[in-house]
């Protein structure tokens, strides 16, 4: 953050008072002057919200239907073959999206909240609130957070809920130190002053004062945060605790046939199999991160 | 000598005709400066003012065919010493910067780079343009420090530019620029950050060396007094045009404009004083510190007269804003107490009733950080109504209305976030929010110090109105004596945390001073061009030099 | 350099409140975990007098808070309590392994493949980052954002197979077993770590390549800079002598992280590679609810944090004269 | 400076491949032409009769392995101890039981007394000979209040262990078993050297064909050939090298990649797809392996015996044996006897898939519409989860529904396994019918995982195996052996849907016998003395 003297900016000779528009307008140049790469990442994802949102219509076959021809090659039937126990894969992929972006989806939002609420708090409360919130963060960060979610799971058992609460806990504490930290410019603020001049409670002061405020640094975060979440459920499902089955979601799908990359000189469709939903998830992440920087890029209030 | 008949103009050094620059905000491109033309002789000093907006800036960095990120030349000549800036390569322009053309920019403490040594950055230019070996370079430095009069010039370069103080910033800055010896020097607002009494020491070595070495210059500033003592001519812009030309005395004795008129009249509103033996808040001997111990107040006891305003002067530092936080109850007192209406306000404020909050309202320096920029003016003024008044819906907006008319903006304004509205604009919908509350005092912190000063005329004549129509009581805390004139019936002079005198304005303004109310009034630029020149005479007959 | 000391001794302080915190969660979630050592070294073969003979010779049948309170002690002497594995079943001496002998070997294997990555990446990832600023918004620029970005959005066993499949079953370059003993000799150590090195440099390089560029862009529109820029000073100087040594705090910030990830968050290449270091050795024995080498690993990745971040911290210091030479 | 032997050495397991070598040697400084001399001495002394350096990749090994026998419980302290020590006794390649450490033994009438004569002369790889008091301290070493082995219940009926000379022990069992002699080549049993009345097993001194160079637990476990073994013919490589690749992508990797030179525990799923590799052949062997979903008939529901026979009827075991091992196994019949075992019953009839059946019993048990819990993990066998998933499909056309519950994997044995009503297991089976039926089947086994102790059926089981035990007439075991598996087929809490086979990938350099035993992995684990370089 360079400081100060802005106020003297060239953009603000040019007009000191900036045209009113509707948020519509506002979206609609922000779109126009997207690059290709944020325009292709915003595509990608509305297409996976299609999928999540509308699986059960847009799947061939059920999630968890077992036909009997198991490792089919790929055909009209099923367009990209069946998995070990003989479910369409094409239908698992899709129903996939719904549960593993779902699951990543939550998990984000929960760590968000129980980050972003104590980080404000203690970026208002510079005392021994933040002190302590800030030291248990530290601990929580020394500990391998891979394995520790690994014994939790192991301690409470890894059904979607578990698996949503622990990464979102061992999450969150990144999320709490972007958020004091981007708190901490704001709180400063002459306008929050004001509002604790005029007797405003905590929660009015951290809901409309300040939180309006760090937005968009917290949406970038949250679209990163969401990435990793992603990949942290997909390196669990690897290590063995994921969702329960027969539920799809992608992580164990790759990790169920990832043995098959290494025939990929014998049989390619076969080899391919794995390379799909770690495709998709890879596909997912790359998007977000595209989306991701140029919002970042539009709100940091740099210019080329 | 005085800046009148300065050393016999040489031939042109800088010659600037139609210049037109675009601006980009808001995803389109502004025109910014509209076919300026502008000659500099060598040797000369030009003023450049106008407002903030005018275009000084981005015609004093055009000059060095420097355009800022988010502006572009368009159009027109610059012809620098034969050389066609506008057809020159990044490369050769670059050869010019710092070597032939020199800028000494606004805020010294932001331009230098925090992890270098002040000298390596003095004499960076010179010796990268391989003008002088970099020892060289550095001894003349030095002596260069020692010309603007800078504490022990011979090591002062060994320090980081946090170690030493913005007045000496400024100076080592103009250091920089001269070590090249340039043709040209661009000062854009080089002591605006700075108080009076620091401006004149670095005004007085900005000029003596400026001659010394007979450099052109060209100076942007917003202030007359200022411009009056450095510029041989003036140049006033206005939404990127000139309005006109001319050289200083001319321009000050009879500018034609009516524009410029305005711009010199600005200082000329006068409040007469009222005495008064009400009392509305009373403070006692008060000490506060920050943290460690380290005192800012020092027994200070300032009485506030009901409906009258009483103007705190003094210096950054001098701890004139810290006596507002405790009077506001952020920062509690270590020792004395606060009376308000005759009873004891309560230290801390979160011990404060609904009632005693409502009845202190606080307007601050800056409207861009005093306003939340998410917040509509409906949520910043429609926030106290509710909060103190309970007013909801109907009655809200009705009250919302009635205050903007009050601060003279219409309801077109009512959904306008703080990006939509101008300075003034901004600092007006403040004063709402203040009044809303229906206070019985506001202090205002430096208010008009971040505005030109056409809108500044403007918002002190609508406080004044508001104090005679309501009956407000101000506290006015400000550096800019100008202000105190205009506003106030009872000025507390503080320096170093403690109060100097305080009285009503006629005495003070007048003599026998204490000698720092002397020295600060003094620092007060005059329009008079010989008034610097005055001054250090004075001040060197009488050995108070700096 | 007092500030510098004053930073390392409070940091210090705070470190070892860390580790104790640390320890007694570790110690307590074992404690939650079902099953003990006994039932799980035994799996299925567990008889419950095999079991309670196991709890009694490993004394798991007092209660937690003295157990954790004799490991507390002995940590404080410098002793790390032996493994579980291997006392001495039915009469015999104890002949149980020390925890050192049993970490040691797989710590330097972990910290040679963390250096390893470590030594190409973040040089390559600093001079990534400063070249995209450079010439940002260009082709190079986006090129480089776009290939770091997917290269940390695959999983990282994905990657690792990928690069399986194309260095050892196509190319034959390198083996896709990174199973070294302390024997091997460096080079051949070299070789063999190749792949799970260059899968983790892939997952770090990202992060600080961005974070370079960010916090030099970031400067850039700072006033300093366009004074150097009035200054005739070039693009190149700018970046390396004015904004650089201002990043230097968030940069720094950043590879002590990712190199803690490197030492601490590596389990899954492990897996993959098949490589002796800490990580499997502390989910082995979290699985087998070997506590004390439990808690030592934790230890161990604990200290990996706080020293990093330490670093870290002094760096930022260093480069930063207001701290350096306060008023 | 690098060692040109380490070169050599890399460059014999085939770590080095050919342009890797000379890029190494010539980088030595050593001249090309004499890194090539080099290179082919090297691949030359790789390839005689006798010698060489094998290196194998199991999927099993944890970081917390001892060499304790009490404690071996997988596959790696398994192929570990069968390398460098001998047991009394030892199952063939055939599967014939031979003696080992022993010379000879024989049983009382009642086979209630075993006395083993021991070999003579044979040493401990430090050099002690071996002697019944060794013997004596190996196997009390698994009997006693405080011991921890996992050995121990199958010495439950050893009264008393006695030295009747030098080389001569008598055991006293509390009960007659023909078998028993078969129990002493189990694993756990192996004979080290003797330490105040236990064994040293510390020093991993044993008399095996190898000697432990170096032991790394859950890395790898080296061994170099013992020059005085007492065995002929046995024990061809100069150097043994058994590495943990538990990732089954990683094993398959590094045995396609020619890393190693034999794998077990090869992916049923990629089997088709592995033997198209040039340098490998798959090695399969149908052994005792089975994979089992114990219901407790002391539980509701399944104390209902119609409940069960639903369970059972509902199972498609073909669809089992197809997709969770790929056909790489046989179906199951409901009881543990395995075709490799000498009395199984081929004349009983199959049970098979039949929802009508099903329903039928489910009606006569009144319990349509009841969900039964599966406890599942893939702790119990790879494709447990999967096998869970398949039951459930086709139980649900039979109006059973199942609800398959994911247990986490550690702690599964013992918070899940012989507790849940139901939930999926396996048993890397026993050479002998008594000896699978007293481990999981007997009322009095811990291991009883179906709780099936009672009712007249069970008792009728008991006693005929108690009986059997101490028949010598083997016809008349025969009889009473196929009549157990009837009875447990039958009224038995087991459902046993499929016995797997044991799938090895091996080196087409590795020579062996055409038949390989089928009791352990690995050619009963003694590949490293069975196996040469061809």
């Amino acid at each position: 953050m360079s400081a100060g003297e802005e106020s003297y900016s060239a953009a603000g000779e040019v007009s000191l008072i900036k045209a009113r528009r509707t948020f519509a307008e506002n979206l609609w140049r922000g779109l126009k002057s997207a690059p290709p790469t944020a325009l292709f990442g915003m595509a990608v994802i509305s297409t996976y919200m299609l999928f999540a949102i509308f699986a059960p219509l847009l799947a061939p076959y059920g999630e968890a239907e077992i036909f009997p021809m198991s490792y089919a090659p790929w055909s009209d039937e099923f367009m990209f073959g069946t998995d070990q126990l003989g479910r369409d894969v094409l239908s698992r992929l899709i129903y996939g999206a719904r549960n593993t972006i779902g699951i990543a989806v939550a998990t984000t939002f929960l760590a968000f909240l129980i980050g972003g609420c104590l980080g404000i708090a203690a970026a208002i409360s510079q005392n021994w609130l933040d002190h302590l919130l800030s030291r248990s963060v530290d601990v929580l960060m020394a500990i391998p957070s891979l394995i520790f979610a690994l014994m939790l799971l192991s301690m409470f058992g890894s059904s979607a809920t578990n698996l949503i609460i622990i990464i979102a806990i061992l999450d969150s504490t990144r999320v709490f130190r972007i958020t004091r930290a981007v708190s901490l410019n704001v709180v400063v603020m002459d306008y929050v002053e004001a509002a604790k001049l005029r007797g405003e409670g905590l929660g009015w002061i951290m809901r409309k004062e300040i939180l309006p405020n760090i937005m968009p640094p917290l949406v970038a975060e949250f679209g990163l945060r969401f990435c990793f979440v992603f990949l942290t459920i997909a390196a669990l499902s690897f290590l063995g605790v994921g969702i329960q089955p027969p539920t799809a979601d992608w992580g164990s799908m790759v990790r169920e046939t990832a043995g098959l990359i290494q025939f990929a000189e014998y049989d390619i469709t076969a080899a391919l199999t794995p390379m799909l939903p770690a495709a998709a998830i890879a596909l997912l992440t790359v998007a977000v991160n595209f989306v991701v920087d140029w919002f970042l890029h539009k709100t940091s209030g740099l210019k080329d | 000598m005085n800046t009148k008949n300065r050393g016999e103009k040489g031939d042109i050094l800088l010659e600037m005709k139609d210049i037109v620059i675009d601006g980009y905000s808001d995803d389109r491109w502004h025109e910014i400066i509209k076919g300026v033309d502008l000659t500099l002789r060598r040797g000369e000093v030009m003023g450049l003012i106008g407002e903030s907006g005018a275009g000084k800036s981005t015609l004093g960095l055009a000059s060095m065919g420097f355009a800022r990120p988010g502006c572009r030349i368009t159009s027109g000549s610059i012809m620098f010493d034969g050389i066609d800036l506008m057809k020159a390569s990044e490369a050769e322009k670059r050869k010019l910067r710092g070597s032939r053309i020199a800028y000494v920019a606004q805020s010294a403490a932001a331009s230098f780079n925090p992890s270098h040594k002040l000298i390596e950055q003095a004499v960076e230019a010179t010796v990268r343009h391989g003008i002088t070996p970099e020892q060289e370079a550095k001894s003349d430095a030095k002596k260069l420090f020692a010309d603007l009069q800078l504490p022990n010039p011979d090591n002062i370069g060994d320090r980081y530019p946090h170690q030493v103080s913005g007045g000496q910033l400024q100076r080592v800055m103009t250091a920089m620029a001269m070590s090249s010896r340039p043709d040209l020097i661009i000062f854009d607002e080089p002591t605006t950050a700075l108080d009076v009494t620091t401006q004149v020491e670095v005004l007085a070595s900005m000029r003596q060396i400026v001659e010394q070495y007979h450099t052109a210059a060209i100076y942007i500033t917003h202030d007359l007094a200022v411009v009056a003592q450095m510029a041989d001519v003036i140049k006033v812009l206005r939404y990127g045009e000139t309005v006109e030309n001319a050289d200083t005395r001319t321009m000050l004795s009879n500018p034609e404009k009516e524009y410029t008129q305005s711009l010199w009249s600005v200082r000329s509103i006068e409040k007469d004083e009222e005495e008064s033996k009400d009392i509305i808040l009373k403070i006692e001997n008060v000490d506060a510190g920050y943290g460690g111990g380290i005192k800012v107040l020092d027994k200070v006891s300032i009485d506030v007269p009901r409906g009258h305003t009483v103007a705190v002067v003094g210096e950054s530092g001098s701890g004139k804003s810290t006596a507002a936080r405790v009077i506001t109850g952020l920062l509690p007192p270590s020792k004395g107490r606060v009376l308000f209406n005759g009873q004891p306000l309560p230290l801390a404020l979160k011990d404060r009733g609904i009632e005693q909050l409502k009845k202190i309202q606080m307007i601050y320096q800056s409207a861009d950080t005093a306003m939340n920029p998410r917040h509509t003016v409906r949520d910043v003024i429609g926030r106290p109504l509710e909060f103190y008044l309970g007013l909801k819906g109907k009655a809200l907006d009705k009250r919302l209305l009635e205050l903007l008319e009050l601060i003279e903006l219409d309801e077109t304004f009512v959904d306008r976030l703080p990006a939509e509205m101008s300075g003034g604009q901004k600092q007006r919908v403040c004063i709402a929010r203040a009044l809303a509350a229906e206070p019985e005092l506001i202090i205002c912190d430096e208010v008009t110090s971040a505005l030109d000063q056409i809108v500044q005329k403007g918002i002190l004549s609508l406080l004044l109105r508001l104090q005679k129509e309501l009956g407000i009581t101000y506290i006015f805390i400000t550096h800019d004596i100008a202000t105190v004139k205009a506003i106030s019936d009872q000025i507390v002079v503080m320096f170093q945390g403690g109060v100097v005198e305080q009285g009503m304005k006629s005495e003070i303004l007048s003599p026998p001073f204490p000698d720092y109310t002397k020295l600060l009034l003094s620092s007060v630029p005059e329009m008079d061009p010989d008034w610097l020149t005055g001054l250090l005479k004075e001040r060197s007959e009488e050995q108070t030099s700096v | 350099m007092h500030p510098v000391i004053a930073t390392v001794l409070q940091r210090l302080a705070l470190g070892i409140l860390t580790l104790f915190v640390v320890s007694l969660i570790i110690f307590s979630s074992i404690e939650f975990l079902p099953g003990d050592f006994g039932e799980a070294i035994l799996g299925q073969a567990a008889l419950p007098e095999t079991v309670a003979a196991f709890r009694k010779e490993l004394g798991l049948d007092l209660p937690m808070y003295q157990r954790y309170l004799d490991w507390v002690g002995n940590v404080m002497t410098g002793d790390l309590g032996n493994s579980f594995s291997g006392r001495g079943s039915s009469g015999g001496a104890d002949r149980s392994r020390p925890v050192i002998d049993l970490i040691a070997p797989r710590l330097a294997n972990t910290l040679f493949l963390a250096s390893m990555a470590a030594i190409i990446s973040v040089p390559l990832a600093l001079f990534l980052g400063i070249t995209a600023a450079l010439y940002r918004g260009s082709i190079y620029d986006r090129l480089v954002n776009a290939l770091t970005l997917t290269t940390i959005s695959f999983p990282e066993f994905f990657v690792a197979y990928i690069l399986i499949l194309i260095f050892s079953s196509f190319l034959k370059f390198f083996p896709s077993l990174a199973n070294i003993d302390p024997t091997t000799d460096f080079w051949v150590r070299v070789h063999l770590t190749a792949l799970p090195a260059i899968t983790l440099m892939l997952v770090i390089i990202a992060h600080m390549m961005r974070m370079t560029r960010a916090a030099i862009i970031n400067l850039m529109a700072s006033p300093y800079i366009e004074m150097a820029d009035l200054k005739g000073v070039s693009k190149s100087q700018i970046i390396i002598h004015h904004a650089l040594p201002n990043a230097w705090a968030p940069i720094v910030n950043v590879i002590a992280f990712n190199l803690a990830y490197l030492v601490v968050g590596v389990v899954v290449v492990e897996v993959v590679f098949v490589y002796p270091g800490v990580g499997q050795l502390m989910v082995d024995a979290v699985t087998t609810r070997d506590v004390p080498v439990v808690q030592a690993c934790a230890m161990i990745f604990a200290l990996t944090y706080i020293l990093l971040n330490l670093f870290a911290d002094i760096i930022s210091i260093i480069t930063n004269p207001r701290l350096l030479h306060p008023r | 400076m690098v060692d040109i032997k380490d070169l050599e050495k890399a460059a014999i397991d085939g770590k080095l491949d050919r342009r890797e070598f000379m890029k190494r040697a010539t980088a030595l400084g050593l001249a090309a032409p004499f890194a090539t001399s080099l290179l082919t001495q090297a691949v030359h002394a790789a390839t005689p009769k006798k010698g060489g350096r094998f290196v194998q990749g199991t999927g099993h090994g944890s970081t917390t392995d001892t060499l304790d026998p009490g404690t071996h419980e997988n596959g790696f302290s398994q192929n570990v101890v069968y390398t460098y020590a001998n047991h009394l006794t030892e199952v063939d390649n055939t599967g014939q039981l031979v003696p080992e450490l022993a010379e000879s033994y024989e049983a009382s009438a009642d086979a209630k007394t075993w006395t083993f004569k021991l070999r003579q002369g044979v040493e401990f790889h430090n050099g002690k000979t071996m002697t019944a008091d060794d013997v004596i301290g190996s196997i009390n070493h698994h009997r006693g209040e405080d011991s921890k082995s996992a050995g121990k219940s199958l010495l439950s009926a050893v009264e008393s262990i006695t030295k009747k000379g030098k080389y001569e022990v008598e055991f006293k069992l509390s009960a007659g078993n023909a078998d028993f002699p078969f129990v002493m080549s189990d694993y756990h049993f192996a004979i080290l050297p003797e330490f105040e009345g236990n064994m040293d097993w510390q020093a991993g001194f044993g008399t095996g064909g190898y000697v432990i160079d170096r032991y790394e637990p859950g890395v790898r476990a080296t061994f170099k050939r013992n020059p005085n073994y007492f065995k002929s013919g046995r024990a061809h490589f100069d150097e043994v090298e058994t590495i943990a690749l538990l990732d089954t992508t990683a094993r398959q990797n590094a045995m396609m990649n020619d890393e190693v030179h034999a794998i077990n525990r090869v992916d049923p799923k990629t089997v088709h797809l592995l033997s198209r590799v040039g340098s490998l052949k798959i090695l399969e062997t149908t052994g005792t392996l089975h994979y089992t979903f114990p219901m407790r008939v002391d539980q509701k529901p399944f104390d209902n015996y119609d409940l069960r026979m639903a369970v059972k009827y509902s199972v498609d075991r073909e669809q089992l044996v197809q997709k969770i091992l790929l056909g790489h196994g046989a179906i199951g019949n409901d009881h543990p006897i395995s075709t490799a075992n000498p009395y199984h019953n081929g004349e009983m009839a199959q049970r098979s898939y039949d929802p009508d059946k099903a329903r039928h019993h489910l009606k006569k048990a009144g319990m349509e519409g009841v969900t039964l819990d599966l406890g599942t993990s893939d702790a119990a066998f790879s494709g447990a989860v999967d096998a869970a998933l398949l039951i459930k499909d086709s139980a649900a056309k039979a109006g059973l529904d199942i609800n398959v519950v994911r247990e986490p994997k550690d702690g599964y044995w013992s918070n899940v396994w012989n507790k849940k009503a139901w939930c999926a297991c396996y048993w890397g089976g026993r050479p002998t019918e008594d000896w699978m039926f007293t481990a999981a089947y007997v009322a009095d086994s811990k291991w009883n995982d179906t709780a099936w102790t009672s009712g007249p059926k069970a008792d009728k089981f008991n006693k005929l195996v108690v009986d059997a035990r101490s028949e010598l007439d083997t016809n008349k075991r025969r009889q009473m052996y196929y009549e157990c598996q009837e009875i447990v087929n039958d009224d038995g809490g087991a459902l046993i849907p499929m016995f797997a086979n044991y799938i090895h990938a091996v080196s087409k350099k590795i020579g062996h016998d055409e038949k390989v035993a089928a009791n352990w992995e690995f050619d009963g684990n003694k590949n490293a003395e069975r196996w040469w370089f061809a």
